[in-house]
């Protein structure tokens, strides 16, 4: 048990720092979108212009090549200099990865450059209105038209769908296979006529995500991934990977609202009230838990290969913890929290999508019972 | 100890619950909250009805009714979110009935409970309030402070400046101006103001409820409906429990109110607690069990919660009313050895 | 919406607490079951003495025909005044009212007056090891041999069954009927060679609960309730005739040692601690909102004859709430609060039968979710 | 950042697994905890493996291993629950080593580290100590106070009273009589307590975990494997949950003592909080996931459910370890703008 960095690791992590202190992207652009993505995508430009977009990616298509630790540093030193994720994030973290384990040599030269440089961006095209957390009841179709595959069918959640050029699309390609069989995994052209992008606003205002309206599109059959019926399988590698890297990223920010906390109870003189101490070292003995509890599934996977129980864990853990920390925020700072003009009222609202997304708590726990535990299904 | 509504009380809430859901439904509700702006037509009506002042006596213009009546309308309104004052005008005018000099009475109430000037309410530090319930045309706030007084304050003489909160559903401002003490029991102004708000939380709530319970009877995932899986069915009932706990300390609190002022107190403080934390748990609930959609702008669940959320300040924190309640029952305890409160 | 009582009320209630103060049992016998189930015995006959034994009884029966919100006074009046409940407690609440429901006149006449006087004992057999909250699954056997019944089979979680002159036994009469509906309901004399009580150890070292072993008991015929095949309907009407005055008793104790808690943070000076009072105003708060919503309930039977959703949200409210306040006090008392001749490590080892007794949480959940929401079974 | 065990730990693990595993099943615990007895034979086994003296200096007669060995030991035991002073032992010595004088752990350790004799552990207020970890033939006692100090408790001069608590698994003691201070740095010596405490609440919160995960494989309700309602699975899952999260925490911990003392504050507050809570939590949930079962003297939940309680107040309650921690991250975000501690 070692639970300093190694030093290539100190260094990995000494270098990134130095970078980001002198490459900060400042502060995010308020209120419009277009412009915050517009800034996101920059800032991928400058990350891959110093060997930092693709950092976990392999040095031959581009990347540092980093160890699963170097690349959780990663994660974590870019949220604590409150950088934001890369523009492209949703190519580095899945579709590049995907197409590198699953590709061809073609699709490998095709599209890996374009997504390290920002220059194409990529969206997923995985959930469904009616499927939810049920990937296997997909129904959007792809039918074999000659050399090309005509889609049609309703797409959900794709972040980034309006700027992006290529979606990650799982696709039934045989229809009479059970549930997740006929699966197909496929690199749509955003830019057809088949493809319509609607902004599904959320709760928060924001226009985080999209639906895809499909209709005719057409997918050459060079653009399929992994082979016909494969879908399913080229689909969970990625999801995987999503959850990795992210999961180092998003439980730096939570602690990092709690740091703030702290820092407004100190200013406030607040942290004299022992109720909002107990409070707030609850709040802190669950951030560390947690950032322990990530750095144990990587050891877990360096060691063994796969993920053991901790990783099936944290997602439960941080979903929990940032609610109950941004609800406490409010509590403590009051009405000024709850304006539209305070970011924690932003925070506030978007951690109630946190137990939905990437698999609702329930499911979830469902998996831990299931997979970890080997509780029987009913 | 009967929680019955009596017949005046029953056809108060049947006539609620049927104006209120015919005349803001969802959709109606989602109008205005997009577009900022009030149902002046509807805040008419309800005026002609004599709502704002139900709980005003007729010498003032008001119904002579009590806190249990109004307690009943503002339920309804928390489960419907009708875009008018009703809140606010109500709860001023109760305040300023309950702790104002025999001049301010005469020279608000009228006007209160007519709703011919609407009201507004907040929580004031250092004289001034960041967050009203307040339209923009309201005429007279009602400020309580951190240290149990409460000022009047004639928003003709105010800095009043519409907020933005992350609830569209009511209009907010904050309040900076001269005021004048209101001279009689602020506390048990302030008490009643925290009862009338937990009777709308309980609508919030209940309606909350209402909506998940629909919606994952029809929801099918895995090709079974969502409600049949224990997870959900279990957290629906979770629903239910914050309801009901919000529901009988919110009746309790403004029969308090109407009837036994020595048991206000605390009431009022249970009330406020179980309210807010019922609703906020509730509301946030009806976002998990609607899955994806209930994060949506589309679905309805989020003007819920955001106006349990935005409840859960108005009037101070929880943790202020906490305090007050563990010290009423500390030095009842303590002046006691038998607990005979009943 | 009146929240005091009638005059007519009132008056119950001082009469009964002025009775209370002049007949006080005194303090509880420590550590001898045997001397604690005689001192509850002798109680009951003393409550008998003063007509105050069968208040929930009809006069005609030898009770005091209390109405529902006399009989919730009586239970609330009892805890207040920290007297036991009778020691024929089951006999009173479950075997009592069922016989007058669905008995004959003769078994109205033999065993009604013995319950009250509390010289005939009662347990319940209902509860299986196999069948645990599956009530319809019990697998006792009753054959019919002449004018008796033989019985076989083991029950198990009788309370007071050392003690008992009978047993309300649920017992299958038909293994061909599906489920529940081959159930009968009978009066077996437990003193008789097939009957062996064996005492069941709790984790409190307590042994309120008892197995039943039976082997080729035999009841006469005479002693079936309400006729053969109808024991699923009868065991329901008692189960409810259980909850309701027994809810009253549980919500008064919680609130007394809630009272109690009070007591020592005010004597100790740690009610300052603001941790402390946020504490107890917040189990102040379900204590108060426990009460207000079992007369919620009550109210709701008064006026539409059938309980509500309050019904059914109260015991899981009181499990909850005197699981998580005993616990409390151990915190708050600190470890004189778990040695062995502490009352409050009764209380607090107790406790967690709460959430299992009576139908388990999850089991009440379920209720809740059907029964009251209308959700669907899988 | 790397967790895993090194070959000797990995080795001192499996050991202590097989033969806590063989040597306290829980027939065994049974025994003991209803004779009120300790496993002398077992003690002995254990000492001569070194187990006591495992984190103590070899110049003292220990093994010169450091504390994530010695937690290593403590996991299987509170995964076991043999009927030995093996945490009160141990961590006696861990303290006179971490803040005793030259003459203190002269004359203790090498007695405390061979096991030749016992040591016992608590918190005393106003000099006496209600329950410490003690057998009654303790030789020394380390007794921490409220205000930071400890003071070492020669037991043959003090008072030393059996105490039966709720959990018959160990032997309980008050403590009363003259002591003197540890003269070295008390804070080290109670981090390194709690951390060690923690390991065993880790244990603790794993058995339990797997008790009612074999349990709920197995039992049958309705006709279905209770483990297969998403009621209980998820109570289960939540298990696993209280459990990793302590377990987490405490690694963490015990690696701060050996390896990073500027470290040890924070972690082991945070180690004792997360694994009180847990192992609380998980226990309590051991018992409702074997229903009616889980509450028998029969069924072996509750004496993990009782050890859980009594470790939760053998060091002082959780509160105060909150207190200091928040105190600890005040100062630390109000030093630096920036936090970059690691």
């Amino acid at each position: 048990m070692d639970l300093t960095f190694s030093e290539e690791e100190t260094e990995f992590r000494d270098e990134l720092r130095a970078w980001l202190d002198a490459n900060h992207p400042g502060e995010e652009p308020a209120g419009d979108e277009n412009a915050e993505f517009a800034w996101r995508v920059e800032w991928q430009q400058r990350l891959n212009e110093g060997g930092w977009a693709g950092v976990h990616w392999p040095v031959e298509y581009g990347g540092r090549g980093a160890t699963l630790m170097q690349s959780a540093i990663f994660f974590e030193e870019l949220g604590r200099s409150r950088s934001p994720l890369p523009g492209n994030g949703l190519g580095l973290l899945l579709a590049g990865p995907t197409i590198m384990a699953w590709g061809t040599d073609e699709q490998k030269d095709r599209y890996l450059n374009p997504i390290l440089s920002a220059e194409e961006i990529w969206c997923q095209g995985f959930s469904e209105p009616e499927a939810g957390s049920d990937l296997a009841s997909l129904k959007t179709m792809a039918v074999r038209d000659g050399d090309d595959w005509v889609i049609n069918g309703q797409k959900v959640w794709t972040s980034a769908a309006q700027w992006s050029k290529w979606c990650m699309l799982v696709a039934r390609t045989d229809s009479d296979a059970p549930k997740h069989k006929g699966l197909s995994y496929f690199l749509m052209d955003m830019e057809q006529e088949g493809v319509e992008v609607r902004p599904l606003k959320q709760m928060t205002g924001g226009t985080e995500f999209n639906e895809l309206f499909i209709k005719d599109a057409r997918i050459s059959n060079d653009n399929l991934v992994g082979g016909e019926g494969n879908g399913w399988m080229v689909a969970l590698t990625t999801l995987m990977n999503e959850r990795s890297g992210l999961a180092f990223f998003l439980q730096v920010r939570t602690r990092q609202l709690l740091e703030d906390l702290f820092g407004y109870a100190n200013e406030s003189g607040k942290i004299h009230d022992p109720c909002v101490a107990d409070k707030l070292a609850g709040f802190y003995t669950r951030a560390e838990v947690l950032r322990l509890t990530a750095y144990r599934g990587l050891t877990q996977i360096e060691r063994y290969g796969q993920p053991g129980p901790e990783g099936a864990l944290t997602k439960w853990m941080w979903s929990s913890l940032n609610q109950d920390v941004t609800q406490y925020a409010a509590d403590l700072i009051g009405p000024e929290a709850i304006t539209s003009d305070s970011h924690w009222s932003y925070e506030l609202m978007r951690a109630r999508g946190n137990t939905i997304e990437g698999g609702t708590s329930e499911i979830l726990k469902n998996i831990v019972a299931e997979r970890v535990l080997g509780l029987p299904r009913k | 100890m009967r929680f019955g509504f009596d017949d005046d009380q029953i056809e108060i809430q049947r006539t609620a619950t049927a104006l209120l859901e015919a005349r803001s439904a969802l959709d109606r509700v989602r109008e205005n909250a997009e577009a900022g702006t009030d149902d002046n037509g509807l805040w008419t009506e309800l005026c002609e009805l004599g709502w704002p002042g139900i709980a005003i006596s007729e010498d003032f213009g008001g119904q002579g009714f009590g806190l249990v009546e109004l307690a009943i309308l503002l339920e309804q309104a928390g489960r419907t979110l009708p875009a008018v004052p009703l809140l606010p005008t109500a709860t001023a005018a109760l305040a300023i009935q309950t702790a104002g000099s025999d001049e301010q009475k005469e020279r608000w109430l009228p006007g209160l409970a007519t709703g011919e000037i609407s009201g507004a309410i907040g929580v004031a530090v250092n004289g001034r309030c960041e967050v009203a319930a307040c339209a923009p045309t309201a005429a007279v706030a009602v400020l309580f402070d951190e240290e149990g007084g409460a000022r009047l304050v004639d928003l003709a003489d105010a800095l009043v400046e519409p907020v933005d909160t992350i609830d569209p559903t009511r209009r907010y401002s904050s309040i900076e101006g001269p005021g004048v003490e209101l001279p009689g029991d602020t506390d048990a102004a302030f008490d009643r103001a925290i009862s009338a708000m937990s009777a709308e939380l309980t609508g919030v709530a209940s309606r909350a409820t209402e909506l998940a319970v629909a919606y994952v009877k029809d929801r099918k995932q895995f090709g079974t409906p969502v409600g049949a899986y224990q997870a959900v069915a279990h957290m629906c009932a979770g629903m239910l429990l914050g309801t009901e706990s919000s529901r009988s300390a919110s009746y309790h609190a403004a029969w308090a109110a109407d009837a036994d002022e020595s048991k206000l107190s605390e009431a009022a403080a249970v009330a406020h607690i179980a309210s807010v934390e019922g609703a906020r748990d509730v509301t946030s609930a009806c976002i998990q069990a609607h899955g994806g959609i209930g994060f949506t702008w589309e679905a309805d669940p989020h003007w819920f919660y955001k106006r349990a959320q935005l409840d859960a300040q108005l009037l101070g924190g929880t943790s202020e009313s906490r305090a007050r309640l563990a010290d009423s029952i500390a030095d009842r305890v303590g002046a006691a050895d038998e607990a005979d409160e009943d």
